[in-house]
């Protein structure tokens, strides 16, 4: 199982803040999440743009970064500041 | 020492906190921003505000050590309010400590840039008839950009 | 509000009082200066500081006026010690609030370049070997200078 | 009686912060006051210095001035800010 959390209007998207899930083994890498739960939520692509960064255990990973040991998976619109 | 709050901040009481670790300073500037009440949307309500721990803190940490490179401060304090909280109730607390009040004053300036442009933080405003998630603005930006280019003030 | 006072300043209960009249301002800074327990003398063991009333007060109160013609602030306070005082005390509060930050921070700066360099005060330090009348130091000139050109920051 | 206040290191040269007097009917400009009060407390120019402002009622006064209706006269070298 994977945490996924979703932030800023994501969370709107998803329904909610933070899901725990188990990724199909054809999703590998950050890249392939985004496309997954694109489609999962019918988000229209929303979560492809690339403003949307993708976290792995609290650091930033790339799209084409690996999930593997992945235990908390952020998905992040662009922060705002407080 | 860097604090992410569901609770109210309390400035003065912090500022008495801030004064306690730090006398004989010299100088002490503090910042506090409090939640507008009114907004493009219309009449505020509730301003929602999400941090991701510990890369919210850490991100502030970071601001606090490069500020801590530019000026020579003996003391930094960073409060910020998440969750839900109503206008007028401060979001945001920055105290500066420094021997000489100009590096009082841009540290807490930059540490404020980084807050309202940079730092983790979504923030999502409520009116009687509607809910937005707040982009950064274009003013922000360029404030944060002023500190890019080796300007000290 | 313009305050010379013979006693000691408490800056977080000034921030509590000036909160308490500018609820909803959005942004607030605070400058508290405090005494140096070390000068070029050697270790200050009290500070002395004149006033002229009501001549101090009226240079302030036109560098309040200036700041309000340059800056959006929705109120300012200014609290400055005069008498005797010991190191670590409190020596000047000055608050200003404004919807901006960026207002808030200059007028604050602006005003303590005008108190620490052209305000009305003689200042004498007493060490244990010596009583010397402090004369203004070249870089508080400098500093109050920067607001000679029309530079805003 | 006229008030005269000396301020700073003035202070130290008066022996006073301030004191009552009787203006002798020579002293009638502010510049004149200046030169009477260094010569009486033998301050060697101390009191003559252009950095040395006059006030008169509060206001400030050129040495030229008249001192016709002076209530409170000040003596104050460069002020150095708080």
């Amino acid at each position: 199982m994977t945490r996924i959390l979703y932030f800023g209007r994501l969370t709107d998207i998803a329904g909610t803040s933070e899901e725990n899930l188990d990724l199909p083994a054809s999703v590998e890498t950050a890249g392939e999440l985004r496309t997954w739960l694109d489609l999962r939520f019918e988000a229209d692509g929303a979560l492809l743009e690339p403003t949307v960064r993708i976290a792995v255990n609290n650091e930033i990973a790339f799209d084409a970064d690996a999930l593997s040991g992945a235990d908390e998976i952020a998905l992040m619109p662009p922060v705002g500041g407080g | 020492m860097i604090t992410l709050s569901a609770q109210p901040i309390d400035a003065p009481a912090l500022l008495r906190a801030f004064e306690n670790v730090v006398a004989d300073a010299g100088a002490i500037v503090t910042f506090s921003g409090q939640v507008r009440p009114a907004s493009t949307l219309g009449d505020v309500q509730t301003l929602h505000l999400q941090a991701y721990s510990p890369m919210t803190e850490r991100g502030i940490e970071q601001a606090v050590s490069i500020a801590k490179t530019r000026w020579v401060l003996s003391q930094v304090s960073v409060v910020h309010r998440i969750g839900d909280m109503k206008p007028g109730e401060t979001i945001v607390f920055v105290a500066t400590a420094s021997k000489h009040r100009r590096a009082a004053f841009e540290a807490a300036d930059y540490l404020m840039d980084y807050l309202k442009t940079e730092a983790v933080f979504w923030k999502k405003e409520v009116s009687s008839d509607a809910e937005i998630w707040i982009e950064p603005r274009t003013e922000d930006y360029k404030d944060a950009a002023r500190w890019r280019e080796g300007k000290a003030s």
